[in-house]
């Protein structure tokens, strides 16, 4: 196994220095030169918070006044999901369960955490309306949920099949998208909420995002997992 | 759309949609292609001469045109007098050749490919006959050094390749001067419509007289090596790897024609009387005369017979560029008559190279002793059109030069004659050595009866292209009197074209 | 209906292949196929439904969620918005089309269908933005589904091509994201509406704006930052190839365009457009220069791209000083955009269809490729008209267009710069097709002998693409209008 | 020195420490961490940038660009970190350049 070397020749650290030295020059002159005080688009906010639907700042500018963004940054997630599962081994993202080390403690443990998780991921997905949380807090908490579980070999029988992967993966984008053009063809725009639907339509969205989240994250971490023989063949072919 | 305007349109794009037919019926469908062929040259022949009848009734004002938006200048087709001579020119000949090439090609390979561009090529120059501007112009006069490079290395030898190379390396950064000259023309003036009498504001001469010049020089760079002028004219004689057909209609019409009729459009049609003003045609005209001694000298010297030609080509070119260039009624009518007349004398004598290559495998004039023999058609119909082209009456050469010499003394530049004087002997010595090797030298043994007995001398495709060829010639001069002879439409032409 | 979708028409175009791609990827391969074509077709009447609009209404304006900028995200349609989400449009359909028959029905490849329809939204989504952070996102996405199509075959070289895109891309989306803090940060806004009327040539601004132009360049592959541009381009699948070189190259560099030109016009220094366009005119000479070097037909066509992506470049200086030559360096520009687009989907495609059939791209085995092929090799030549911008190609009336303005902008230069490129394309590209008619050589026997010829679709999808981009020189005036509706002020010679 | 012009000076110092390391560090794992540092750094100037607003509560905008932009960034690390994995596994090394790779061991793993 080639071992790649720990540093770049001399020259071409010289010259990263310099570049590194100019970025960094530029950056620390505009960053000291922004105005003290500007308010930016806080105003704004606080003046719409009251129609958005949920009374924190941060979640009403994330699903509502830029919801856009947000639409766009499951894309993303969903996106760099098929990218790994494209270049897993397996290509499927199904956990190989003789890879896992059904270790005792950590199965026990695992018994036990799991279901807490869940529920502070519930709790962080309604928390969001108010106060900081949402989907993507509670997505990682499910995901890191469905990690241990893998971990400690429960992960199977949650993957029955390609289509339940694939599925839990894209649920959250295609709800995402329907709430949208269901928008559009109750006669609004992309994304407009009618003011008294709002919260009720959010929260759909969140909660089939948050199980998105989590089986994207839990998908990712398995995706990347080297498959059962290449394991043994790397510890010596002993088991 | 009226009925004119509708002919102008058919008779760019026709052979354009021959040539997209041609390739879509592919390899195997000799039949098919070669009626489509033949269709389609016959509906553009008739579909320029409905233009050209039009444009006759319609001068000088009522021409046809047809033309959509493009940039600030338009995309534009005139039907008027000069432009339909040549638009005529090229596809009457277009059709004949068809005939000779499906001779010619009958056992080549590639021939989809061939006809196609050469279909290409033909629609390139008639649509730079009947350009309206010089954007027009532009665009077809690439699209026609693009569709002659596949011809060019059709046999795809070495050798081939290389010729094309060769012929890329002169006409590419040609085109690439000709463009900055035409973009900067425009810039300078607005739109550059082709107009008889020149379109330039004579203001310009006096505000603007160094950028006319060098855009001129740009135009002449460009059209220069098309048109074969000395120094851009070595592509030519390397060309001559082509087939047979090619060189004999595009490397003796339509290409290397496209550039002088450019240089005509330029000097007459958009310089006007600012070019003798500012001194740039009697440059051109010293240019061009130094080409026709040149081409002379060189064509002299070449055994191969096709180089020959290819050397002679490059000096009849400057005859007709001199004739533009001499700023006189009767020396422009020269030299645009010399364009319809060496074109069919010309394509005589390519053919000519082709059939005899073809049926007895002589390349070099060395070769041709007793050749009038075996091939007595042929050679007939090849000696009249080089005593044409030498400018013994009555065969057509003749008028052009004559018109040329009257028109150089009517410009006051009698250097000329003393250059169509020595060119004429230079024709002669290069020209009737070959005569006398064809008809008075002994032949070889296998030429001395004749051709076998109850065959013809060769392919009859390709025989009865030239000897029709060769008696346009003789009857253009024969009847240059006549109302609608090329002699007689040129000197109209001059005659519009001089208004001041 | 019709006054619905009129009304969501912005909306929709992003829409449709956003729907499709996750759909592509549930319900897997065989209906992947069918849900790209079905998208494909669907995305035509909308972007010339939007095309058309823009030409009769001006700009048009969708407010995401109702909120309206600075609050919310604005999608804005303009002419330069139209005419990209146009050819992305036109190009996605050929290559939709040429993919079909290239991956078939594999299942190894079921991945690049969700894969395509993502990138295929995501450009529209970064055309229509009007947003500089949505534009982040934007750009994300593209780099992120492009280099997971470049990897798709899973070979060595692409891997290692595909990961030094990805490491470029993000650097450049993190050098974009702070122009962009910047930005926010001395103006309090990300809305380029009103941005265009509060950004100022300060300290901040300045900063921002080198930041941002650095991040875009690195991600256009403008010379010296193209390292990555070649292996990523050649070694991806064909198809993915002609995506990335056709339209991806251009996301980057059309927000480079917006932001010089249209939001932060006021702070133009012309210091930086010439070193821009001297930039791209070093990868004119340096590209093609290259190109003609290469061994092997896809190198060669992903150097003609860095050469290529010069032209663009040259768009910078020539549009500074307004008035006539900036609206003709406007539609040069643009229209070379679009003419290159179409032509180098071509060339790939039609490299791909030599690479699937013969086993190879090796151009000294290329030898009587017009006998053996000829569909293929009439696109590679028609579409290396486009490259050396001759007529009637539609890189011709762009390079009319750049040749004109920097005549009437007085720095003739700049037309030397484009004569020059012309004539080294030239070179590049006759030194591939003149071997075409040459006699045949033994390299061009089928790989597979099951092989056979290669399927129709395959092979007149190139050449469709090769002839749009041809005849483009001709029948090119509605585009050159289409670029110049609601231009910006710089560009349009109005004073604001 | 403000809150703000501390939080920007400190990101814009871990943005040039990722670039310097993305650019001198071969190892493929390294150069995925050092592009995370820089987005830190950018996060960290959005979040000194939305202290700015004077009240007590933050400026939400920039707050929400930095949730998007960690979740822009999560994927596109676990992208790059799936190619530099499976970059290991078809060529049994971790760098893009094989100069990169010390002498003496074999490649072929």
């Amino acid at each position: 196994m080639g071992k790649v070397t720990a540093k770049s020749p001399i020259a071409v650290r010289v010259a990263a220095l310099a570049i590194c030295a100019g970025v960094g020059a530029l950056l620390a002159r505009a960053v000291l030169a922004i105005p003290e005080t500007e308010p930016g688009l806080a105003p704004l906010v606080d003046a719409n918070l009251a129609v958005s639907g949920v009374k924190n700042a941060v979640t009403a500018v994330l699903l509502n006044f830029r919801g856009y963004d947000t639409l766009l940054e499951i894309a993303v997630l969903v996106l760099a999901t098929i990218g790994v599962l494209s270049l897993s081994v397996t290509q499927t993202g199904t956990w190989d369960p003789i890879a896992a080390q059904a270790d005792p403690v950590l199965s026990a443990l695992a018994r036990f955490l799991a279901p807490v998780m869940i529920l502070v991921s519930g709790y962080l997905l309604w928390a969001g309306e108010h106060a900081p949380g949402g989907a993507f807090q509670a997505g990682s908490v499910l995901g890191a949920a469905g990690v241990l579980l893998a971990l400690s070999g429960y992960a199977r029988p949650i993957w029955v099949s390609r289509f339940a992967l694939r599925a839990a993966i894209s649920v959250g984008f295609v709800v995402f998208l329907a709430t949208a053009i269901g928008e559009m063809l109750a006669g609004g725009l992309l994304l407009e909420y009618p003011a008294d639907l709002a919260k009720t339509l959010m929260l759909v969205v969140e909660t089939w995002l948050t199980v998105s989240i989590g089986a994207i994250l839990i998908s990712l971490f398995i995706a990347s997992a080297s498959p059962a023989e290449e394991l043994r063949r790397r510890s010596g072919g002993g088991e | 759309m009226t009925w004119e305007t509708t002919a102008l349109v058919i008779a760019v794009t026709a052979p354009f949609v021959t040539a997209v037919l041609i390739f879509a019926l592919g390899e195997r469908r000799d039949a098919a292609r070669s009626g489509v062929n033949l269709a389609g040259a016959a509906l553009t022949v008739a579909a320029v001469v409905t233009a050209a009848g039009a444009a006759v009734a319609g001068a000088p004002d009522a021409y046809p045109t047809a033309g959509i938006a493009l940039l600030d200048i338009g995309f534009g087709l005139r039907a008027d007098l000069l432009g339909v001579l040549f638009a005529v020119i090229a596809g009457v000949l277009w059709l004949i050749t068809t005939v000779y090439a499906i001779g010619y090609m009958s056992r080549a390979s590639d021939r989809a490919r061939f006809f196609g561009f050469f279909s290409v090529c033909v629609g390139s120059a008639i649509g730079i006959a009947l350009s309206a501007n010089l954007l027009t112009f532009f665009i077809f006069y690439e699209t026609l050094t693009l569709a002659t490079y596949p011809l060019v290395v059709h046999s795809g030898t070495p050798a081939a390749l290389k010729g094309g190379r060769t012929y890329l390396t002169y006409a590419l950064p040609a085109g690439g001067a000709l463009a900055v000259g035409v973009v900067w023309l425009n810039l300078l003036t607005g739109p550059v419509e082709f107009a008889a009498g020149g379109s330039l504001d004579p203001a310009l001469a006096t505000t603007h007289p160094g950028s006319l010049v060098a855009i001129f020089a740009l135009l002449m760079l460009g059209l220069g090596v098309k048109a074969a002028l000395f120094p851009l004219h070595g592509w030519l004689p390397a060309a001559m790897v082509a087939p047979a057909p090619v060189s004999a209609l595009l490397h003796a019409v339509a290409v290397v024609k496209a550039g002088v009729f450019g240089i005509a459009r330029v000097v007459l049609e958009v310089y006007g009387p600012l070019g003798p003003e500012l001194g740039v045609t009697q440059a051109l005209a010293v240019v061009a005369g130094f080409t026709i001694i040149f081409g002379s000298v060189r064509a002299l010297a070449q055994d191969d017979f096709k180089k020959r030609l290819a050397f002679s080509t490059v000096a009849q070119l400057s005859y007709i560029t001199l004739g533009v260039a001499l700023a006189s009624p009767i020396a422009v009518a020269g030299g645009i008559a010399h364009l319809a007349h060496h074109a069919a004398m010309k394509i005589t004598m390519f053919f000519t190279a082709g059939a005899v290559a073809e049926e007895v495998k002589a390349y070099r004039v060395s070769e041709f002793d007793g050749l009038g023999r075996r091939m007595p058609l042929t050679m007939a119909a090849f000696s009249l059109a080089a005593i044409g082209i030498v400018g013994v009456p009555p065969v057509a050469g003749f008028t052009s030069k004559w018109l040329l010499g009257i028109g150089s003394i009517d410009a006051g530049s009698g250097w000329v004659i003393a250059v169509l004087g020595i060119s004429s002997v230079l024709n002669a010595a290069y020209f009737f050595p070959i005569i006398h090797r064809a008809w008075f030298r002994t032949p070889k043994p296998e030429w001395a009866h004749g051709p076998a007995a109850g065959r013809p001398e060769g392919d009859m495709r390709m025989i009865v292209p030239l000897v029709i060829t060769a008696a346009i010639g003789l009857a253009m001069g024969v009847f240059a009197g006549m109302d609608l002879s090329p002699a007689s439409w040129a000197q109209t032409i001059a005659g519009w074209e001089f208004p001041w | 209906m019709a006054e619905w979708i009129a009304r969501q028409l912005p909306a929709l175009v992003v829409l449709v292949p956003f729907t499709a791609a996750p759909l592509a990827y549930l319900l897997g391969t065989g209906f992947g196929r069918q849900i790209a074509l079905i998208s494909a077709l669907l995305s035509q009447p909308l972007a010339i439904l939007l095309a058309v609009t823009v030409v009769r209404e001006g700009e048009l304006r969708y407010e995401v969620g109702g909120w309206g900028g600075p609050l919310g995200i604005d999608l804005v349609v303009d002419g330069f918005t139209a005419v990209m989400v146009l050819v992305t449009t036109v190009v996605g359909l050929f290559v939709t089309v040429y993919a079909l028959g290239y991956f078939g029905n594999r299942e190894r490849y079921r991945f690049f269908w969700p894969l395509w329809l993502f990138l295929w939204g995501s450009l529209h989504a970064l055309f229509l933005s009007g947003d500089i952070f949505n534009l982040y996102v934007c750009l994300e996405l593209v780099s992120m589904s492009a280099v997971a199509l470049v990897g798709l075959t899973l070979r060595r070289e692409a891997l290692v091509a595909a990961m030094r895109y990805m490491l470029a891309a993000i650097l450049g989306s993190l050098f974009y994201l702070l122009g962009v803090a910047l930005i926010y940060g001395a103006f309090g806004s990300v809305d380029m509406q009103t941005l265009r009327e509060v950004v100022r040539s300060d300290t901040t601004g300045q900063a921002a704006l080198a930041l941002m132009t650095v991040g875009l360049v690195l991600k256009t592959a403008l010379f010296p930052l193209h390292f990555w541009l070649p292996p990523a381009h050649s070694n991806a699948p064909s198809p993915v190839s002609a995506v990335l070189s056709a339209l991806v190259v251009k996301g980057s560099f059309y927000i480079l365009v917006r932001l010089w030109v249209d939001v932060a016009e006021p702070m133009a220094f012309p210091g930086v457009s010439t070193v821009l366009g001297v930039l791209g005119s070093t990868a004119i000479i340096w590209g093609s220069i290259q190109a003609f070097r290469q061994q092997r037909l896809k190198m060669l066509v992903a150097y003609s791209t860095v050469a290529q992506i010069g032209y663009l470049f040259l768009l910078f200086p020539l549009v500074t000083g307004g008035g006539q030559a900036a609206a003709d360096a406007w539609m040069g520009g643009i229209f070379h955009a679009v003419s290159h687009a179409l032509a180098k989907s071509a060339m790939f495609l039609a490299a791909g269809t030599v690479l699937a059939r013969f086993g190879h791209d090796r151009i000294d085995g290329l030898g009587g490729l017009s006998r053996r092929a000829p569909v293929t090799a009439m696109a590679f030549g028609l579409a290396g008209v486009t490259m050396m911008g001759l007529p009637p190609s539609g890189g011709f009336v762009a390079k009319w267009q750049m040749i004109r303005a920097s005549i009437e902008s007085g720095e003739w230069w700049w037309a030397a710069v484009v004569v020059t490129g012309g004539l080294l394309a030239a070179a590049y590209v006759f030194r591939v097709v003149g071997p075409f008619f040459g006699r045949e050589v033994d390299d061009l026997d089928d790989a597979d002998l099951n092989a056979g010829p290669s399927p129709w679709t395959m092979e007149s999808a190139a050449l469709v693409l090769a002839i749009g981009a041809l005849v483009l020189g001709i029948v090119g005036q509605p585009l050159l209008d289409l670029i110049m509706v609601s231009a910006p002020a710089l560009v349009a010679g109005v004073t604001p | 020195m403000s809150q703000t012009d501390l939080y920007t000076l400190v990101g814009s110092a871990l943005f040039v420490i990722g670039l310097y390391a993305l650019m001198t560090r071969p190892h493929l794992l390294h150069k995925v961490l050092a592009l995370n540092i820089s987005s830190s750094g950018v996060f960290f100037v959005l979040v000194g940038i939305a202290r700015r607003v004077g009240g007590p509560v933050p400026d939400p905008l920039p707050h929400a660009m930095v949730l998007t932009g960690i979740v822009v960034t999560v994927s596109s690390t676990a992208f790059a970190l799936a190619l530099a994995k499976r970059i290991y596994t078809e060529t049994g090394t971790a760098a893009l350049d094989a100069a990169d790779v010390d002498v003496g061991e074999s490649l072929g793993g």
